[in-house]
């Protein structure tokens, strides 16, 4: 028997194969009505038209029956998408954080991770939340989507079928790096999904300073193991020489309390060589100084 | 002939007359067919930038990961290239090239009815045009928001949003009063044996248009001064951190800018209109029915806008009522279809350029509209939201439609705006190119939407290159086809046109190519029916 | 050339017209302080709805005017109270 | 192009101007939208907050734009009678309204100005949602009627101007009339901007 990679699957190809179908057949009609009409009546075959007048019957038939068409797609559609909406009892409820550009996931009991693990054949509930501006959490395989709106929590649930990898993307454009806002589904057995899930961090045991680097959504342009993304990476930068332009003359800085305090509340004073001014908007206000040693603090640890 | 009612004394409009001469006359002049082509001129610039925009985004994408520049650079070009696109060609587009030439003409007036107005709603059009284009240079670096400006997200960004949004405001005024000048125009200058019902179905078209671009657009006015107001003031209304709500501000957007979609596509459906019957010599079958969904799609086009947010987390009970209206304006649009082909048989057809192109908009719009259909129905759009699928809808509708059928009344009243012909054959080659490049580029698009394929991604798995690549070829043949179309249209050769070289009926082919200044100087004799062939 | 044959409306009516408009503004200014609290939406809605209605009457000459602008604001009026039902639909389940 | 009588149309420039009307309606209706959306979703702020708005001012102004109104009215009616002196005296009452109503707002927006209550400002941000909502609703929409309100109140000074040197008379006097609807429309705002704004507490 087919089974798709979610419960959703056979449910929301069958409407796709449905609205083909009808696509397909009133496409070569036309197309073939037309083709045939420009040779059949060509005017080196046909120089003289005939004057036909309208045919009220043939009007009236082609407003019903296309009417009837769109309602009945519109009924198909409608009944695969109502179970989507109601959500079974027994879903393990996981909470989606997007910000940009990361998607992370807590799990109940507060374990947090990257990539979503699920066990198979169980309904789960993800309950989508967003920290800055509107994100799409999309898993094709699935035939889900749902936008994580700021401000407003949406949901949608589903239950995997089948053991194995399955891409997620973020279909809602959120900026720079949207294309690269990422991640997998694992389907495993429920046996893999226990061990996996005791061997998690929990989300309260990470360090402070991390916390509030996510929180911030500075992890979406500064990475923490080095690799470029929209910026300069963590990862060795406490302690290092920073060759920064400052009033359009270009000087080197250590990277200290100082110097980072003054980059997260004035980036635009002293810019980094080889960026450019603006990208990075000021957090006075936004992170306070407490916080700002908190995060010092750990970009220590980043050796 | 013709010619001897119009003697020397009435020179053609491409004629100064005036104490004007040259490029002033033309900036300052009131007719409405000069405006058509200080119009046209100026969207032949804008859509070969927009083009050469979205030429990049393809070589971009050629291959995964980056090629030539960097993903910022990708998202402000989209953008651009959708503002260009949306707002400064297809929005205007057909209204304002073939509904400032012909539709006066068309119902027997001299001119429209505000023609001072009209020409002050080009140098609108132009003064958004050109804050568009400072928005790319000035401040802090070209938006990279898409063409739909979403909240939170166009709040926030530190790029120069509220350039853009003030040219799209700009541009949003010319495109009221332009339509208020025709709804004026077709109710009062008509010619006095001319009834609505006698009326050709090109301005049947723009009348309908025009009421939508009149009541719709002031929407989206104070939706992006609101944009304007969040960034300058924090007003708050689409910010959920002062208690705003981002999807209200989809909501107003798109209260706007579906009905927009028919302000695009109901104009080039009035083109077709006009280009099949006069190719198959042929009355138009249905002319009533055409004409009242021309109505209808209108209408029913208002209430729709919640399709392009079945995902947002709308009420699920909002949600299935916008996916039933949606499928009840896909209605009209089926019956214009089924007249239009009707229209063809039994007459005598003749596939000259206007009528390929014509036949090719009837393929590429079924395509466009359905998978529209795919996209109204919930299950199916919940998958398809977002992603190379919808690109490809639209492309196959704005550009296989309304391109298409500005292209085809362009090569059909090419020798009445300019009084020469073009070269046949080219026009054919470059039809070819242009309509196998065409789907070439976003065929493809289809297929990797439904895998799964996020739209404005400006990197992908490798498991889509295949597709992108044919895509990118399509692109480029696509290209091809335009540039060899363009050379033709504008070479400074080509014979003398005569009045009516394809044989239509309606009232622009009785006077001289190129017309006088004046169009009529005594009212037209009208006969009953505006495709009367024997 | 088309101009339209006079309607001269006389100063009295519009006196009347304004001291109607006058009374109903005191009705809405007065009406919150009668509590009827769930009421005083609507109350206001349909007193202004009803001021507005006669300023396109009288004021704005649509009396006198031709069906077709009748027809017009009406279509408009529609079409903008179906957006607003429509909004709710989201509005109001969610 | 020379625009001589024959080509003249009354009908057509009034249709013209009640389509452009229309428009206008639309604009704030998208505002209205707004309105109503927010204050669904915050009925108690939204109602605490408008107690912070004076009705009496209010009320004044929706006086002075009805009397206002009405003269614009009647200067047509004097216009068409040939009473050039009473047009004239009619529109001055409608322009001298027109300046007590934007005195009123200089009064009214300066006590919230200096109250702190404006959008953006570090008072306001620390309000409930409502109540940031519910201010800069007011600032926009009477911001914006405020700007119609000029713009209108210019077009009748042309047109009295026009009156003066007889441009506008018995004849012609469209002019006065596409003025005079726009004016009906500033007023026909504020008929529903008062009771939104002002009343339902
Ligand atoms: C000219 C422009 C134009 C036109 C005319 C249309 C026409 C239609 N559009 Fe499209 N649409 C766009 C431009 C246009 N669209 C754009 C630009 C977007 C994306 C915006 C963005 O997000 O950036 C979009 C997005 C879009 C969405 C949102 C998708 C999403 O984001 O999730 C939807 C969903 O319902 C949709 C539906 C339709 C439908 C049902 C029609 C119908 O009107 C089509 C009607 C036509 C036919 C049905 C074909 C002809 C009929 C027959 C051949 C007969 C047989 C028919 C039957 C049996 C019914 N469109
Ligand atoms: C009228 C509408 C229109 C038209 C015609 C086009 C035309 C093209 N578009 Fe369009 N496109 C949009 C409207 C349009 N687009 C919109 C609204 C969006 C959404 C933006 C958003 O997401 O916000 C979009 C998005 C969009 C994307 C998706 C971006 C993404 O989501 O990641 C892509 C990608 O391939 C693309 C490509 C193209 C290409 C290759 C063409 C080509 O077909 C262009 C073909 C034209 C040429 C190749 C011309 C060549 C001619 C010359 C060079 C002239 C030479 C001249 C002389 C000699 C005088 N477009
Ligand atoms: C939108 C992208 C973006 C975000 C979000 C962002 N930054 Fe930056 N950041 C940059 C860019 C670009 C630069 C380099 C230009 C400059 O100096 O302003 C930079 C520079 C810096 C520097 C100086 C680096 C050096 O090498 O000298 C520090 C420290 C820093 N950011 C910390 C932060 C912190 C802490 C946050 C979150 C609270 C944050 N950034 C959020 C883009 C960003
Ligand atoms: Cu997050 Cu796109
Ligand atoms: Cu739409």
């Amino acid at each position: 028997m087919y089974t798709g990679a979610s419960n959703f699957v056979e449910g929301v190809d069958w409407v796709f194969k449905l609205i083909f179908g009808i696509g397909f057949f009133f496409l070569f009609l036309i197309t073939g009505m037309m083709i045939y009409f420009a040779i059949r009546y060509n005017r080196k075959r046909h120089p003289k038209a005939e004057q036909i007048k309208d045919n009220i019957a043939l009007e009236i038939a082609w407003i019903t029956i296309p009417t009837i068409i769109v309602i009945l797609m519109f009924y198909y559609g409608y009944a695969a998408f109502q179970p989507m909406i109601w959500v079974p009892r027994d879903s393990m409820q996981v909470k989606v954080t997007g910000r940009m550009w990361q998607w992370s996931f807590e799990y109940p009991g507060g374990r947090q991770a990257n990539e979503l693990v699920l066990p198979i054949n169980q309904p789960v509930k993800l309950n989508l939340h967003s920290v800055d501006v509107i994100h799409g959490f999309s898993i094709p395989d699935f035939r889900v989507k749902e936008d994580v709106v700021p401000g407003k929590d949406n949901y949608m649930w589903f239950k995997p079928q089948r053991l194995g990898d399955y891409e997620i993307f973020c279909t809602a454009y959120c900026g720079v790096r949207h294309s690269y806002m990422g991640s997998k589904v694992r389907v495993v057995t429920q046996k893999d999904f226990t061990h996996w899930l005791a061997a998690l961090p929990l989300a309260s045991a990470e360090p402070e300073g991390l916390t509030i680097l996510k929180k911030n959504a500075c992890i979406g342009c500064h990475s923490m193991d080095g690799s470029k993304l929209v910026s300069v990476s963590f990862k060795g930068l406490f302690g290092k020489t920073e060759t920064v332009i400052t009033n359009g003359k270009q000087r080197k800085v250590m990277v200290d309390d100082t110097y980072i305090i003054a980059s997260v509340y004035e980036p635009d004073k002293d810019i980094v060589f080889g960026y450019q001014k603006g990208i990075m908007k000021s957090y006075k206000g936004l992170i306070k100084e407490d916080e700002m040693k908190k995060i010092i603090d750990y970009l220590k640890t980043l050796k | 002939m013709t010619e001897e009612s119009y003697p020397i004394a009435h020179p053609s409009y491409l004629v100064d007359t005036g104490k004007r001469k040259g490029i002033k006359a033309w900036l300052t002049t009131c007719d409405h067919k000069r405006i058509a082509l200080l119009y046209l001129w100026s969207i032949m610039v804008f859509f070969i930038i927009g083009a050469i925009l979205g030429e990049t985004m393809r070589t971009e994408l050629f291959r995964p990961g980056q090629q030539f520049y960097g993903p910022q650079t990708y998202n402000a070009i989209f953008t651009l290239h959708g503002l260009i696109m949306i707002f400064l060609i297809v929005i205007p587009g057909l209204t304002v090239v073939f509904g400032n030439f012909v539709m006066p003409i068309m119902i027997g007036a001299n001119d429209v009815a505000f023609p001072r107005l009209n020409l002050f709603s080009w140098y609108l059009y132009i003064l958004g045009a050109a804050v568009v284009v400072v928005s790319q240079f000035a401040g802090s670096g070209p938006p990279d928001t898409g063409w739909t400006f979403y909240a939170p997200y166009s709040t926030q960004t530190h790029t120069n949003v509220i350039a853009a949004v003030s040219g799209a405001f700009i541009l949003g005024f010319s495109s009221i009063l332009t339509g208020i000048n025709f709804i004026v125009t077709i109710h009062r200058l008509r010619t006095p044996k001319m009834t609505f019902f006698k009326m050709p179905l090109l301005p049947w078209a723009v009348y309908a248009t025009a009421w939508i671009q009149v009541l719709a657009t002031p929407i989206i006015g104070i939706t992006l001064l609101m944009i304007i107001g969040e960034r300058v003031f924090r007003i708050g209304f689409f910010d959920p951190a002062l208690g705003g709500d981002p999807i209200l501000y989809q909501h107003l957007f798109w209260i706007y800018s579906h009905p927009a979609v028919y302000i695009m596509i109901l104009p080039a459906m009035g083109v077709i209109t006009e280009i099949i019957p006069t190719f198959s010599q042929r009355r138009i079958f249905g002319y009533k029915a055409i004409a009242f969904s021309s109505l209808a799609i209108a209408g029913v086009g208002y209430f729709v806008w919640g399709h392009h947010m079945f995902t947002s987390g709308m009420s699920k009970e909002a949600i299935w009522v916008f996916s039933l209206l949606t499928f009840l304006v896909a209605v009209p649009s089926a019956i214009k279809v089924f007249n239009w082909v009707t229209t063809m048989y039994k007459g005598s057809i003749d596939l000259k350029p206007p009528m390929l192109y014509a036949m090719a908009f009837i393929f590429l719009f079924t395509i466009g509209g359905l998978t529209g259909l795919v996209q109204g129905a919930l299950a199916t759009d919940i998958q398809v939201h977002d992603t190379s699928f919808i690109v490809a809808h639209f492309h196959y509708i704005i550009f296989g439609g309304v391109g298409f059928a500005f292209l085809g009344g362009l090569h059909y009243w090419y020798p009445k705006m300019f009084g020469r012909l073009y070269n046949i054959r080219t026009a054919n080659i470059a039809w070819g190119f242009l309509f196998t490049g065409f789907n070439l580029l976003y065929f493809p698009q289809f297929v990797i939407g439904l895998e799964g394929m996020p739209r404005r991604y400006f990197d992908y798995l490798p498991q889509f290159t295949l597709s992108q690549q044919i895509s990118t070829v399509g692109g480029y043949l696509l290209g091809i086809g335009l540039i060899i179309m363009i050379v033709n249209l504008f070479r400074k050769s080509g014979e003398k046109a005569p009045d009516n070289p394809w044989g239509g009926k309606t009232l622009e082919w009785q006077l001289p190519s190129p017309p006088p200044e004046e169009n009529f100087s005594t009212p037209p004799n009208v006969s009953d029916f505006p495709y009367d062939y024997d | 050339m088309t101009t339209e044959e006079k309607h001269i409306t006389s100063y009295s009516l519009y006196a009347r017209v304004l001291i109607i408009l006058m009374v109903l503004t005191a009705i809405t200014i007065t009406a919150p302080s009668l509590n009827l609290t769930a009421f005083t939406i609507l109350i206001a809605l349909v007193i202004a709805s009803t001021k507005a209605g006669i300023v396109l009457t009288y004021f704005m000459h649509l009396k006198i005017e031709n069906t077709l602008l009748r027809i017009m604001v009406i279509m408009v009026l529609g079409i903008y109270g179906s957006v607003i039902i429509l909004t709710f639909a989201d509005y109001i389940y969610r | 192009m020379e625009h001589t009588e024959p080509d003249r149309d009354d009908i057509g420039a009034k249709l013209g101007m009640w389509v452009f009307i229309f428009t206008e309606i639309l604009l704030f209706g998208g505002l209205f939208l707004v309105y109503a959306i927010m204050r669904h979703r915050y009925p108690e702020d939204f109602h605490l907050a408008s107690r912070q708005l004076n009705t009496f001012i209010g009320a004044l102004n929706t006086l002075v734009l009805l009397v206002s109104s009405m003269t614009v009215a009647m200067s047509i009616s004097a216009v068409q009678k040939k009473d050039k002196r009473m047009a004239t005296i009619l529109l001055l009452i409608t322009l001298l309204c027109a300046v007590i109503f934007l005195v009123n707002k200089y009064f009214e927006w300066g006590h919230k100005i200096s109250l702190s209550l404006y959008p953006g400002s570090d008072l306001m941000m620390q309000l409930k949602h409502g109540y940031i909502l519910f201010f800069s609703l007011y600032f926009f929409m009477t911001g914006l009627h405020l700007l119609h309100l000029i713009i209108g109140a210019i077009i009748l000074g042309v047109a009295l101007a026009k009156i003066r040197l007889g441009l506008i008379n018995d004849q012609h006097y469209v002019l006065l009339e596409n003025g005079g609807l726009y004016w009906h429309l500033v007023d026909l705002i504020w008929i529903f901007l008062f009771p939104l704004l002002y009343l339902i507490t």
